[in-house]
């Protein structure tokens, strides 16, 4: 058994009267690719955004290498209107704001790709190394951190090669092809040296072949950096060659989970899911 | 290579700029109309390039700046009218409460620091607000510091809302400057720091900002009150240049007319800002007077031209930018040789085309 | 009863510059629901308003002079519509709100270049310019006559967005513009009609508003059209009985303290209260939340 | 073709910038006054008096030699904020000396300007002792707050025997706070009380000013703020029936006020410089000047009322000429120097400068009430300080 990095224990995301995420456990271990599918709707990039500080959850616990990262309750005015499990089970309101989890070691993509569009390419890659970087706005501005900023660029550049970005590193990042936004957007990701990498659906609108060059890439990636790999997808065949297990997740509600021969053929998923939208 | 280039060719035409300050000053009387446009536009610049920094750079939509600039020239002014005078310029509240008076400097100093201090406490409630919201925020913020500084109870400091006058103003073109200079040379440092990166890229995206890693809280903080920092170094340089101020004169007009310069000069261009700020003092209110007084070419009385006229070309000119040249007269670029370089040949390119 | 005679005018003098804010803010915030743009010169069409009608009963007597000032009006705010925010409706949010900070500043020369800088003297209209006693308090008419007529605009108002189909289409695009465009709403029929409305009624406010304080200046719009717009904010930007109950507030607390004697401090609290509120509940009193996707 | 477009526009500004005109044998006269803004009204009227004197004597004789009289008159827009760069293109058209402004605010505001540019001002009504105080190169035709402000006070005591002011003063202006300050400390020292408040810029709605009044049972309000308000504060008072006397400062003796007052049931009372009919001659002159030009007219507010204002922008254009002539030169510093032994019996009276800071000489103020009937100003009494 290796190591636990990620574990979400309960977390329910509750909007109004409406449940997104319900009572959501899952665990994701050290060296793992771990898929999260479900139809359209079902909560994925929810229960992405709860890990990842965008939402507060309205209950439960997220832990990052077995230490607690998230926890919250339902309060204020939903103390009342609170319909999901599990209530009172956590006492705590742990909320950091997603900066802090990048800190701690979660990447993630998004769904729609969001690059900073009037950037170049190397500069994208280039802000994710602020955050570690040892500088204050005096040192910056007055170009006191010479040594360290020299170190970021270096890094940077190198990261790119091995990404093959280089030959672009000038260009602006919003005119770039979609294929290659979504690959810069990985690099971007990898630069804030993640140890946990969560990926939103990565493989939206690439074609069969694109689909299979990142199935490549992402298990290379995972060996190159040593990450876990956390990953919502659409595309059944590339969760199925690259996932070690999978969650499935329907209405917010876990469905089921196991190897994906195991989901493959589990009848509840194949009603609720695998039938119905096989492209979706 | 490039870069150094580049270097050298700034710091050639800011030479070249101070020497044409010099000449300018030795050639014409001290209050000629180019030298106290000269004088505003330099402070407007720096104002502008703050107004920028927040707007343009760090995509915050603050409408605070008249604010700012009205604690600046404020603590300028109160810190460093010179004892002697305290007697008549605070007339009705006894000559104020503080009878001390510092250099010039260390009140331009003190009028940045001022600022910054009340935008650190602004910025903790109202940085959270998006976009429209925080600009009415500010614009309320600013209000209410206008009031403040008005306060009758407040009087033994800020004179009430009387005018504050018989402090230290410089007569050489040359202070405001070198002093905007210095000042947007910081700013443009920072804006290619890695800081300044941060700011751009929270400008460009939010969420994926912050999934990068930036404290969003602490970095708007930051960029707000750098901005207002230096937003406060230009009002006591506005001060300076008035030689005497009044909190009612500190207006959301005032906000919107810089940033009217920043959109014009173009919103992320550091250049645009200055040029802008340059163009727009001397049109609305040297070049364009002529407009106010009545002319007659031969027989022929130019119709419309009467008081105020002026205004209305002027407003009209700028809406004709807003409306058709969006990008305002830089775009997000910089001012540079080979952007001129470039200019011209694209320019010829054009016409190739056409013709 | 002394405590009451010595308060009335306060309120009375509240209750009637809160019916005039309301129906300027009705304008802010209908725009604001649809376009999201924070129609800076809304308060200066008010002005602009004002001016023809002086200029108007000039000439002419007053049963034409009104409705020829709201027609003008209307026709002012499709024109600055047309001109200066259609043609950037794909822009960034900020090109459009400055577009509009031009127009303001457009119109306000405008006004200073044919008024000539003097002050003009807004014309007595018979009825509610006359003077009437309640209680203890001497007042206009105007005073009485704001609060009604704004009630009974607002309701009618209401009507019309709620039971006929260009309201629907006004609802449909403050909820989801793209949408509502792609499901064959003629979105710039919505748009001109919002502006259409919130002219007319900016024109209305302008007559009761300039009855009330006679004396026209090309800077009047700019205070009342501000505090107009924190109402819609404060209120809860996009819906119209937020905008009116925020504007009574506006204008019964900005008197209370002027009663209070802190004077200084009349238009800063105005402010204050927007921060306030914005801090504590962003989407103000009746607005809705809205979360952004990621 | 935008670009290009936005470089030729660049170029001609330049080129109009650039353009300036000379002449031989002409004498400018600046005329630093706000044409638009708070004081627009007032800075119209007293421009008029100017014009109106330049158009009886165009021409000045200096040194044996014929002058013709330019004026360049500036619209200093009644902000302290433009007023300097307004100064400087005054001094840059190479005025010999500059008569203004109407509103003390810009006069100080631009003080520094003229300083710098050696150009001596004669200042008209701005009567906040700041505007001369501790410089040489400020004069002024017109009595001083500290003055006004203890006539007014006294007026009110023996006139109307008030216990009890309500004073109302312009936030941020120092004209009406001035006035407010000297007032309320002339009427404090006769034994009254004062309750005071101020108004922001802008401010519309002064229902809840007056009705503070009632409430505190003043005797008298006093109300020193531009025209521009006053027509709001009389509108408001009327409307609320108040019958206690309003009293003003020089600002409200314009017919801006006469017009707001028409057919209401309220007393208003304002010290001022010159009261009309005291010259016949100077009265149908410029009555029949005014009537001649729709322009003129608009500017006096539609009507041909003289206005103080007026008569004192007229004297100080005799003044100023009275100092080229003693000064025999147009040169500016020659003509500082000259003021301050310059006199001249104007219509307002005699003119002549203490040797301090250039004050004029004036101890006694014409009271004049608001005939609501016949939209004429009556003369109450002529009040000195004693």
């Amino acid at each position: 058994m290796s190591t636990n990095v990620l574990r979400v224990e309960d977390v329910t995301m509750q909007f109004g009267g409406v449940v997104a995420v319900d009572n959501l456990s899952l665990e994701v271990n050290e060296g793992e690719i771990v898929a999260l599918i479900g139809p359209n709707g079902a909560g994925k990039t929810t229960a992405f955004n709860c890990i990842t500080g965008v939402y507060e959850p309205t209950n439960g616990r997220v832990s990052f290498y077995g230490k607690e990262l998230v926890e919250s309750y339902p309060h204020g005015r939903m103390k009342k209107t609170y319909i999901g499990e599990n209530g009172g089970r956590y006492t705590k309101r742990v909320v950091p704001t997603p900066d802090k989890i990048t800190k701690a070691g979660i990447a993630r993509t998004f769904q729609n790709i969001r690059l900073f569009s009037s950037m170049t390419v190397f500069e994208n890659v280039l802000i994710a190394k602020h955050m570690r970087a040892k500088q204050n706005l005096l040192t910056a501005t007055f170009r006191l951190n010479h040594a360290e900023e020299k170190r970021m660029r270096e890094e940077t550049l190198e990261l790119l090669k091995m990404q093959h970005l280089d030959h672009l590193k000038d260009e602006i990042a919003g005119s770039l092809p979609y294929g290659i936004q979504r690959r810069l957007e990985i690099a971007r990701a990898l630069a804030t040296e993640p140890k946990l990498l969560l990926l939103d659906e990565p493989a939206a609108g690439m074609n069969p072949q694109e689909t299979q060059e990142l199935a490549d890439f992402i298990r290379q990636i995972r060996d190159e950096y040593k990450l876990t790999i956390f990953i919502i997808e659409h595309h059944m065949d590339l969760v199925m060659q690259i996932s070690d297990r999978l969650y499935v997740l329907d209405f917010g509600k876990l469905l089921a989970q196991g190897t994906p021969e195991e989901i493959q053929n589990d009848q509840r998923v194949i009603d609720a899911y695998l039938g119905v939208s096989e492209d979706a | 290579m490039g870069k150094k280039r580049n270097m050298i060719l700034g710091a050639l035409l800011l030479l070249a700029a101070i020497l044409a300050i010099v000449i300018l000053e030795k050639q014409l009387p001290p209050t000629h109309i180019a030298l106290m446009v000269l004088k505003k536009g330099c402070i407007y610049s720096l104002v502008a390039v703050s107004m920028n920094l927040l707007n343009g750079f760090t995509g915050l939509f603050s409408l605070g700046q008249a604010g700012f600039m009205l604690v600046g020239a404020y603590a300028y002014a109160v810190l460093t009218i010179p004892v002697e005078a305290r007697g008549s310029v605070y007339m009705y509240f006894d000559g104020g409460i503080i009878n001390f008076s510092v250099p010039m400097l260390v009140g331009l100093l003190a009028s940045g620091l001022a600022a910054l201090l009340f935008a650190w406490l602004i910025g903790l409630p109202v940085l959270r607000l998006k976009s429209d919201y925080l600009a009415i925020a500010t614009l309320g913020f600013a209000e209410i510091i206008r009031a403040f500084f008005q306060w009758d109870k407040l009087g033994v400091i800020t004179n009430g809302s009387n005018m504050l006058r018989k402090y230290p103003t410089f007569n050489s073109t040359l202070f405001p400057f070198i002093a905007s200079a210095i000042c947007i040379g910081i700013i443009v440092l920072m804006i290619h720091s890695s800081y300044g990166r941060a700011f751009r890229a929270i400008r460009d995206d939010e969420v994926a900002a912050e999934a990068m890693g930036i404290n969003l809280a602490k970095h708007k903080r930051m960029s707000f009150c750098v901005s207002s920092f230096f937003a406060g170094i230009g009002g006591g340089l506005l001060a300076m240049y008035q030689g005497s101020i009044q909190a009612a004169a500190f207006k959301s007009a005032m906000t919107y007319e810089i940033l009217l310069i920043v959109v014009i000069g173009g919103l992320g261009s550091v250049t645009g800002s200055c040029i802008a700020s340059f163009l727009f003092i001397a049109s609305s209110e040297w070049w364009l007077r002529f407009l106010d007084s009545e002319m007659t070419i031969g027989s022929f009385k130019v119709p419309f031209l009467r008081a105020g006229f002026r205004k209305v070309v002027f407003s009209v000119i700028i809406m004709l930018i807003v409306l058709f040249a969006r990008k305002g007269i830089m775009g997000d670029h910089e001012f540079s040789i080979d952007g001129i370089c470039r200019f011209f040949r694209n320019l010829g390119k054009k016409k190739e085309v056409k013709s | 009863m002394d405590f009451i005679n010595k308060n009335l005018p306060y309120l009375l003098a509240g209750i009637s510059v809160g019916g005039q804010y309301a129906l300027i803010a009705i304008g802010y915030t209908m725009v604001y629901g649809i376009l999201r743009l924070i129609n800076f010169a809304h308060g200066d069409i008010f002005m602009v308003a004002a001016l023809v009608t002086v200029y108007a009963t000039t000439t002419m007597p007053l049963y034409v002079s009104i409705p020829l000032t709201l027609i003008v009006t209307v026709v002012l705010g499709l024109a600055v519509e047309r001109v200066a925010y259609k043609p950037l409706r794909n822009a960034p949010r900020m090109s459009v709100m400055i577009s509009a900070i031009g127009v303001s500043y457009l119109l306000q020369n405008l006004a200073l270049y044919v008024t000539g800088g003097l002050a003009q003297t807004y014309p007595a209209i018979p009825f509610i310019s006359d003077t009437i006693q309640i209680g203890s308090a001497t007042t206009k008419m105007v005073t009485v006559v704001t609060p009604i007529l704004t009630i009974i605009l607002v309701f009618a108002l209401m009507q019309l967005i709620n039971h006929t189909k260009i309201g629907m289409g006004m609802r449909a695009a403050a909820n989801d513009f793209e949408t509502s465009r792609l499901m064959g709403i003629k979105v710039d029929n919505v748009i001109s009609m919002t502006f259409l409305i919130g002219s007319l009624l900016a024109a209305i406010g302008s007559v009761l508003y300039f009855t009330n304080y006679a004396s026209v200046v090309p800077t009047s719009g700019a205070m009342p059209g501000l505090k107009a717009f924190v109402a819609a904010v404060f209120g809860g930007i996009g819906s119209i009985p937020g905008a009116v109950i925020g504007a009574f507030i506006i204008g019964i607390c900005e008197n209370i303290i002027k009663g209070l004697g802190w004077t200084t401090f009349s238009d800063a609290f105005t402010f204050a209260l927007l921060i306030v509120i914005l801090i504590v509940k962003p989407t103000g009193l009746f607005g809705e939340g809205a979360t952004d996707k990621v | 073709m935008k670009k290009l477009a936005a470089l030729a526009l660049c170029a001609t500004m330049c080129f109009a910038g650039a353009m300036s005109v000379s002449a031989e044998d002409v004498v400018k006269i600046g005329v630093f006054e706000p044409a638009s803004g708070d004081n627009g009204a007032g800075g119209k009227q007293e421009t008029l008096g100017i014009q109106y004197a330049n158009s009886v004597a165009p021409t000045v004789e200096i040194g044996g030699t014929e002058y013709t009289v330019q004026l360049e008159i500036v619209d200093n827009e009644s902000s302290s904020e433009k007023a300097p760069t307004a100064a400087a293109d005054l001094a840059g058209r190479g005025v010999s000396i500059v008569l203004g402004t109407y509103g003390s605010d810009a006069a100080m505001a631009a003080s520094d300007t003229f300083a710098q540019a050696g150009v001596p001002v004669l200042g008209v009504t701005c009567t906040n002792p700041q505007v001369t105080e501790g410089n040489t190169h400020y004069f002024r035709i017109c009595f001083l707050d500290p003055f006004q402000g203890t006539v007014l006070a006294n007026f009110a005591a023996d006139q109307f025997g008030a216990k009890k002011a309500y004073v109302l003063t312009k936030l941020g202006n120092d004209y009406s706070g001035g006035l407010g300050y000297y007032f309320t400390e002339a009427f404090e020292a006769l034994g009254g009380e004062v309750i005071s408040d101020q108004f922001p810029e802008g401010n519309a709605d002064f229902t809840s000013y007056i009705t503070t009044a009632v409430n505190e049972g003043a005797d008298v309000i006093f109300a020193p703020t531009s025209t521009e308000a006053a027509q709001l504060i009389i509108d408001t008072a009327a409307s609320q029936g108040v019958t206690v006397p309003l009293l003003a400062g020089d600002t409200w003796d314009s017919n801006v006020i006469l017009n707001a007052a028409e057919g209401k049931d309220v007393q208003i009372y304002v010290t001022t410089f010159y009261q009309e009919g005291g010259n016949e001659e100077f009265d149908n002159g410029i009555k029949e000047w005014i009537n001649a030009d729709d322009t003129n007219l608009a500017n006096n507010g539609g009507d041909d009322t003289v206005a103080a204002v007026t008569a004192m922008g007229y004297d100080a254009y005799f003044t100023a000429l009275e100092a080229l002539k003693n000064a025999g030169s147009t040169d500016p510093a020659a003509v500082n120097e000259a003021l301050w032994d310059t006199t001249y019996t104007g219509v307002t009276g005699e003119i002549a400068f203490e040797s301090e800071n250039g004050d004029a000489i004036r101890d006694t103020a014409y009271v004049k009430q608001a005939n609501t009937e016949t939209v004429a100003w009556d003369f109450v009494a002529e009040q000195g300080v004693n």
